[in-house]
């Protein structure tokens, strides 16, 4: 399964049979429970204030809907969102020659390969000098 | 008075081995003074105490508490001393020879200029602590200890010229041997613990008095299920097996003649005159608890008839002048045995005090012949020191007469005491005893015989080598440890005359048969001789049997003198032992003991490279397997961690799949 | 008003289509719509038993549920760049190195 | 308060040790670990002995503060010390030391970290022979494994890994299996604490309910089982002794002094506190069997080491035969058996102490242990060999050395148990090892120690430094003291043995 289907996208469909089971076994469950009567929203409130209301923890003097408060689940999603977005940034950012990632996949073979570059580079011809610094601006512009 | 110093007599020994130990280098001498002042010190106190033995009796106390036991097992351990007439007599023979051999030493051993004196003087002062030790000793365990402690001292005095081979090995040789027979000692002590609770040998309380008491039934012990005669015996003779270790006994007899690759003072002192009568003396000790077994006293007396004859075959043909003596101590100490299991009580402490006197001469005066030969002990190269060294000669003619029993040397009265009892019991109805009597009638000659043929070869004809031709000279330190002994071995016999006293019908000249009476009261002799089993069958009247038996054993001892005078006592001697035919090869290898008993030990070598063999690869093999095991099958098992992420998320989803199928059948939610 | 097992059986069915996506597709960027249905599916439980408690929780949550996934995406198509650049494919199974 | 202060100035002075550079570890952790020997003294000096601590009788020094609760039971920090106890408490804190004066010539790489879990090491020991509630007795008990394993796998010689992974996971599968055991008899009893006396006296008073179907007769006999099984790996007997050689050969010379001196002695000091006081019943029950592994323990481990080369392998192999003793001498369940068997645990830590240590010596100087490659070695280091040798003549179990003492009272009480049945064949039959050691110890020491001096590896032989014969000396003179007045021992060991004989023992 794993080997001949690099190349290919996609192509067997056979574990998703476990997918299928699962649903098998979940529909079969949930057809047979029982639920007991629903509860639902009383008439004439508005849900979306409330939503509001629970997010900054004033259910209790605003609203009439029960809710638990989430002002600081709100905050940490805040800034857990600003972290993926940095994050995300920070993987996309990286090109060529001597990423982090980079060493962390390959052992730091091209850490290595890199530095002998360099020294070679060094060694034979100082003009390549200029080109270097040139492309580390490039990067940082594209930021 | 005296016997508060008694202690002393061994601690002052013990003082001297510490002193040559720690500060022998710094002294002159290597610390031989230091260990002949605690000797000679150690001698004037017992010969103190042996007076007051004689004038006040017998005196025990017990010293220190080892270890005491409550409940069920109250038994106390202890240290006490125990000097009766048999302690007494020993510690004055012990001390005196421990003495001379340390002036012997200074001639022997700082005149020769060997090394590491320090360690010699040392080994000799803590031996000589241990013997003593182990002669005053009031209970069985206390001896076992300091036998234990003589073994390692004869250990340690063999190996003394480490660096060479023979030695050490000797040594080892010597010690396991020991041990060997000490194994069944030690379970033997261990059984009289278990049985009576004490292991003291005097005293209403001490262990031959409850055996004869249990025997008689007027007490029970512990006897495990067994007749108390019976067992009574096999413990007996259980702790007879330390006994055959020590006193050299057949069959652990083969380290005794290895043992003289130690020096030849050590010779004298611990395989000839103190440490091999340990056996003999423990056997001695406690004879009240032999006496009732009348089983163990025909195996001691046949084991040492036997040992007098076989011993006695295998000195004839060897050419070192210390293995002849050697083989004449294994074969002496058998007659002792004999005499012991024969019932003669008064005549084994007999021969044990002259063999003393007599044997540490001999070897002494082999010292000193080894010092004029530069270290040769062959006798086939020597011959014709009779003018060079007329001191050695005279003494040690006076030795060899007394071991080859001729009368009235020491050596004849004591071993014609032996005969006599042996004889007498046996004709009072058992012919076990008769057989030994007859093995130790038959030694006789064969003794008498190699004694002079080494005497003859050493101190007549013409010198066979340039070292005999021109002998180094001794000293005083020789000389007179050689005299004194001369003259102890030539009168040595008169403390005893029971021949002449039974014959000629004088009362009270059988002075070691009285003063061995003085002891408490269950260890006298005249007590043994009642508990003893054997009855007495004489030829014709008392007085002819004491003569036929002596006119016989002295009759045979002179017909080997003389042979041994025809074959040797020329101008240039040549070996007769060709016509001995294939029995040479068999005496020269001693029976081939040695190489059985090398074949014992490869054995058990044999069978522990094989037990080594199952170890690493069964026991530890299993060990190994689990663990390769559960390392192969980890090795297989993280195959599941493929690296592919849609695998693992297709197992978890199989997973989460049987999960819930599980708890659904189990939570009927499928109903 | 509709029964709780319907909503359920909706989530269920959602979340294994997401599910099958994982499982049988090893592009990331499938991966990453998989995940994004499974999430969702998730969510149509949150606001179905909200409504069926009367409680808000679920409403809520399911909107912070939106935005983690948000943030998931923005991280996953990050690191679907960094996959691109070490082994030339956005293939999942090329991407096996940690095994063993 | 005393043991408290004892046991948590070790852990500090283990981890001031991990601190101080590695050049003073040495000589820091050695004076450090003076004040927990100064302790032990105290300890010893002012004990007054009142019975054994399982059984209700008097415990000396004793705390109880409640710590945990895990499944409505109990857990306190409970330590206290009795007759059993307190010499291994001295023998360990000797012992540490004098295996930490002993480190100072082998030991040359990261040494603040090898003093440092020495003294932790010490610290775990002290624990496991004061505590007396069991969750904290599991706590020390598993936690002496942790730096020993370091020690093993980090200074060893070259197959450490493997010597330190078999120990390791050996004695802790061995310690899983003692574990399970106990918590049978625990839950079994529903006891208030985890306390030792209070369970011993539970079990004693035939308070042991059904569980899990059992009945309560079944359940003490497969206790009894996993618990034996579980400290007999420690010990270690027959045949499940296989770690012991392998860990011995690899560990450096202070680390086998520890193992062989005190950590063996845990194996046997938890059969008789937990199998022989608290289960009597199923140990006479299981006499034969028991005795038979003892016997054999002795006669095989002394074969083995007779077909070693392998100087440190003739001494492991020595320690498996030494420890079949002390089990046929709680088997035994006489005043003598079981308190030989006790005073021979102090006796073979001190002697095999002493023997690795001379080993260790040698091995210094010549950087080998096979018999082979060396001879005459008393010529180039006289007192070392000296003392070796007066040490193997202690192992042979030579009168008035504490070798002796022990095991003269573990013959004695066995011949005369009345308990074992054939004991006086049993006791013959193990009592032919002191031959067996006197040859391979003899043989040994005739080949290296004697004959003409011959070395196959190249270095310059020297007498040995001070700091080597210094512990030796110290050791030997412990040995020879104990030997001639084993009553300082001996007394406070009847007394707290005599309870347990009391308790049960006959069928």
């Amino acid at each position: 399964m794993t080997t001949d289907e690099t190349g290919n996208s996609g192509s067997s469909l056979v574990p998703g049979l476990a997918a299928v089971a699962l649903f098998v076994v979940m529909a079969v469950a949930i057809v047979q429970s029982s639920f007991g009567t629903a509860v639902a929203f009383p008439e004439g409130e508005s849900i979306v204030a409330h939503i509001g209301y629970a997010m900054f923890d004033l259910q209790g003097d605003m609203g009439t809907i029960a809710s638990e408060g989430f002002l600081a689940a709100f905050l940490i999603i805040a800034i857990g969102l600003d972290v993926a977005v940095d994050g995300a940034l920070f993987l996309a950012k990286r090109e060529e020659e001597g990423s982090i990632v980079a060493l962390l996949t390959d052992g730091g073979r091209e850490l290595l390969d890199t530095a002998e570059a360099t020294t070679a580079a060094t060694a034979e011809e100082a003009s390549m000098e200029t080109d270097t610094p040139d492309s580390t601006d490039t990067t940082e512009g594209s930021r | 008075m005296a016997f508060e110093y008694v202690p002393a007599i061994v601690l002052l020994p013990f003082l001297s081995f510490l002193i040559a130990l720690f500060a022998g280098k710094y002294l002159p001498k290597g610390g031989a003074l230091a260990g002949i002042a605690a000797t000679a010190g150690s001698l004037l106190l017992s010969i103190w105490a042996f007076l007051t033995v004689r004038s006040q009796g017998a005196y025990q106390e017990t010293i220190y508490t080892w270890a005491s036991g409550f409940g069920e097992q109250p038994w106390e351990l202890t240290f006490g001393v125990l000097i009766d007439p048999l302690s007494a007599m020993m510690l004055v023979i012990v001390t005196l020879i421990a003495t001379l051999v340390h002036v012997f030493s200074l001639g022997y051993m700082n005149d020769e200029g060997e090394t590491g004196l320090p360690r010699y003087y040392a080994g000799l002062g803590l031996f000589t602590a241990s013997m003593l030790g182990f002669v005053v000793a009031d209970n069985l365990l206390m001896a076992f200890m300091f036998f234990e402690l003589v073994g390692l001292c004869s250990y340690l005095l063999i190996g003394f010229s480490f660096r060479e081979d023979g030695p050490p090995s000797a040594a080892k040789k010597a010690f396991l041997v020991t041990r060997f027979g000490d194994y069944f000692f030690l379970i033997g002590v261990v059984a009289v613990f278990a049985t009576f609770g004490t292991a003291a040998f005097a005293g209403a309380e001490s262990f031959p008095v409850l055996a004869e008491e249990a025997v008689a039934g007027d007490v029970t012990v512990n006897t495990f299920g067994f007749d108390p005669t019976t067992w009574f015996t096999i413990v007996g003779l259980l702790m007879l097996g330390g006994v055959v270790g020590k006193s050299a006994q057949f069959p652990l007899h083969t380290w005794l003649p290895d043992a003289m690759e130690g020096p030849t003072p050590v010779s004298a002192l611990i395989h000839a005159a103190t440490m091999v009568a340990a056996g003999v003396y423990l056997v001695a000790r406690m004879y009240g608890f032999y006496a009732v077994s009348p089983t163990a006293l025909a195996i001691i007396a046949f084991i040492g008839g036997f040992t007098a004859l076989f011993a006695a075959t295998m000195g004839v043909v060897k050419r070192e002048i210390k293995q002849v003596l050697a083989y004449s101590t294994i074969s002496q100490y058998g007659y002792m045995m004999l005499a012991l299991g024969a019932g003669g009580y008064v005549a084994a402490t007999f021969h044990l005090m002259t063999h003393a006197f007599f044997k540490a001469l001999l070897f002494l005066g082999a010292g000193s012949v080894i010092i004029a030969m530069h270290h040769n002990e062959n006798m086939w190269d020597m011959g014709g020191l009779k003018d060079k060294m007329p001191v050695t000669y005279w003494t040690f003619l006076a030795g060899s007469l007394a071991l080859a029993g001729i009368f009235p040397f020491s050596g004849f009265w004591s071993k014609d005491e032996v005969l006599y009892e042996a004889l007498i019991h046996g004709l009072g109805g058992s012919p076990l005893l008769l057989g030994a009597y007859a093995m130790g009638l038959l030694a006789v000659p064969v003794t008498a015989f190699y004694t002079f043929r080494m005497v003859y070869l050493t101190f007549h004809g013409e010198p066979r080598s340039d070292t005999a031709r021109d002998p180094e000279p001794v000293r005083w330190n020789v000389k007179f440890p050689l005299t004194v002994l001369g003259v102890l071995a030539v009168t040595a016999g008169l403390v005893n005359m029971v021949p002449v006293q039974k014959v000629l019908g004088l009362e009270g000249i059988d002075y070691l048969h009285q003063w061995l009476d003085q002891s408490f009261d269950p260890l006298t002799a005249h007590h043994y001789a009642e508990v003893s089993p054997y009855s007495s069958g004489y030829i014709g009247g008392e007085a002819t049997t004491v003569l036929v038996g002596a006119a016989v054993s002295l009759g045979l001892a002179l017909g080997g003198l003389l042979l041994a005078t025809q074959l040797y006592n020329v101008a240039e001697p040549t070996e007769h032992t060709a016509k001995l035919g294939a029995i040479k090869d068999v005496l020269y290898n001693n029976y081939y003991q040695d190489e059985f008993q090398v074949w014992i030990a490869n054995r058990t070598r044999a069978v522990a490279s094989v037990a080594d063999t199952f170890d690493q690869g069964v026991v530890d093999g299993v060990v190994n397997g689990v663990s390769s095991v559960s390392l192969f099958s980890g090795s297989r098992i993280r195959r599941i961690q493929t690296g592919v992420v849609t695998n693992y998320a297709a197992l978890l989803t199989l997973g989460l799949t049987a999960l819930l199928l599980a708890f659904g059948l189990l939570g009927g939610w499928f109903l | 008003m509709v029964p709780a097992q319907y909503y359920l059986l909706l989530s269920a069915a959602v979340f294994c289509i997401g599910l099958f996506g994982v499982l049988t597709r090893d592009n990331a960027l499938y991966f990453l719509m998989s995940v994004e249905l499974m999430l969702n599916a998730a969510n149509i439980n949150f606001v179905a038993f909200s409504l069926f408690w009367g409680n808000l929780t679920g409403q809520t949550f399911a909107l912070f549920v939106i935005a983690l996934a948000a943030a998931e995406v923005a991280i996953g198509i990050g690191i679907i760049l960094v996959l691109y650049r070490n082994f030339g494919s956005v293939s999942v199974t090329d991407a096996a190195t940690m095994r063993w | 308060m005393i043991i408290e202060a004892l046991i948590a100035f070790t852990f500090a002075a283990a981890l001031f040790t991990f601190a101080v550079p590695n050049k003073y570890a040495g000589k820091t952790a050695f004076a450090l670990s003076l004040v927990p020997i100064a302790g032990s003294l105290y300890m010893w000096s002012a004990f007054e002995s009142g019975g054994n601590a399982l059984t209700g009788g008097e415990i000396a020094f004793e705390t109880v503060i409640p710590w945990l609760e895990i499944a409505g039971i109990q857990v306190q920090w409970f330590v206290g010390v009795d007759g059993i106890s307190l010499p291994l408490v001295v023998l360990t804190t000797f012992l540490a030391t004098l295996s930490i004066v002993s480190a100072w010539t082998p030991i040359d790489d990261r040494q603040s970290q090898f003093y440092g879990l020495m003294l932790f090491m010490e610290a775990n020991l002290l624990g496991v022979f004061t505590a007396l509630d069991f969750f904290l007795w599991f706590i020390f008990w598993e936690a002496v494994l942790v730096p020993m394993y370091f020690l093993i796998g980090v200074w060893g010689g070259p197959r450490r890994k493997y010597a330190a992974i078999k120990f390791f996971v050996y004695t802790n599968i061995a310690s899983l299996a003692m574990f399970i055991g106990f918590m049978a008899l625990v839950f079994g009893l529903g006891p208030s604490t985890f306390g030792l006396p209070e369970i011993t006296q539970a079990l004693a008073n035939d308070q042991l309910g059904a569980w899990f179907g059992l009945a309560p007769e079944t359940l003490k006999l497969i206790a009894f089982l996993a618990l034996f099984v579980g400290f007999a790996v420690k010990v270690p007997v027959v045949p499940v002794h296989t770690w012991l050689p392998d860990a011995h050969v690899e560990a450096p010379t202070p680390v086998s002094i520890m193992l062989a001196g005190v950590l063996l002695k845990m194996g046997t000091y938890a059969l008789l506190r937990f199998n022989f006081t608290m289960l009597p019943d199923q140990a006479s029950l299981l006499a034969i069997p028991i005795a038979i592994v003892a016997v054999v323990s002795v006669i095989y481990g002394a074969m083995l080491a007779l077909a070693q080369t392998d100087l440190k392998r003739i001494v492991a192999y020595s320690s498996v035969s030494s420890m079949g003793y002390v089990i046929l001498g709680l088997i035994a369940f006489t005043e003598f058996g079981v308190g030989g068997a006790t005073f021979q645990m102090v006796a073979h830590g001190l002697i095999s102490g002493l023997m690795f240590m001379s080993v260790g010596v040698i091995y210094n100087a010549t950087h080998t242990r096979i018999v082979s490659d060396m001879s005459g070695m008393a010529d180039r280091m006289p007192v070392a060999v000296g003392i070796l040798v007066a040490g193997a003549f202690a192992y042979m179990g030579l009168p008035l050395m504490a070798g002796f003492a022990g095991e003269f009272f573990i013959f004695a009480g066995s011949f005369d148990s009345t308990l074992l049945p054939y004991a006086p064949i049993f006791t013959a039959l193990a009592m032919f090892g002191i031959v067996i050691v006197a040859g391979y110890l003899l043989l040994a020491m005739q080949r290296t120690l004697f004959g003409p001096f011959r070395l196959e590896t190249d270095y310059e032989i020297t007498p040995a430094p001070m700091h080597e014969i210094a512990p030796m000396a110290v050791l030997l003179l412990a040995i020879i003291a104990l030997g001639v007045a084993p009553e300082v021992f001996l007394e406070m060991i009847f007394d707290a043995v005599g309870p347990i004989l009391d308790n049960g023992g006959g069928l």
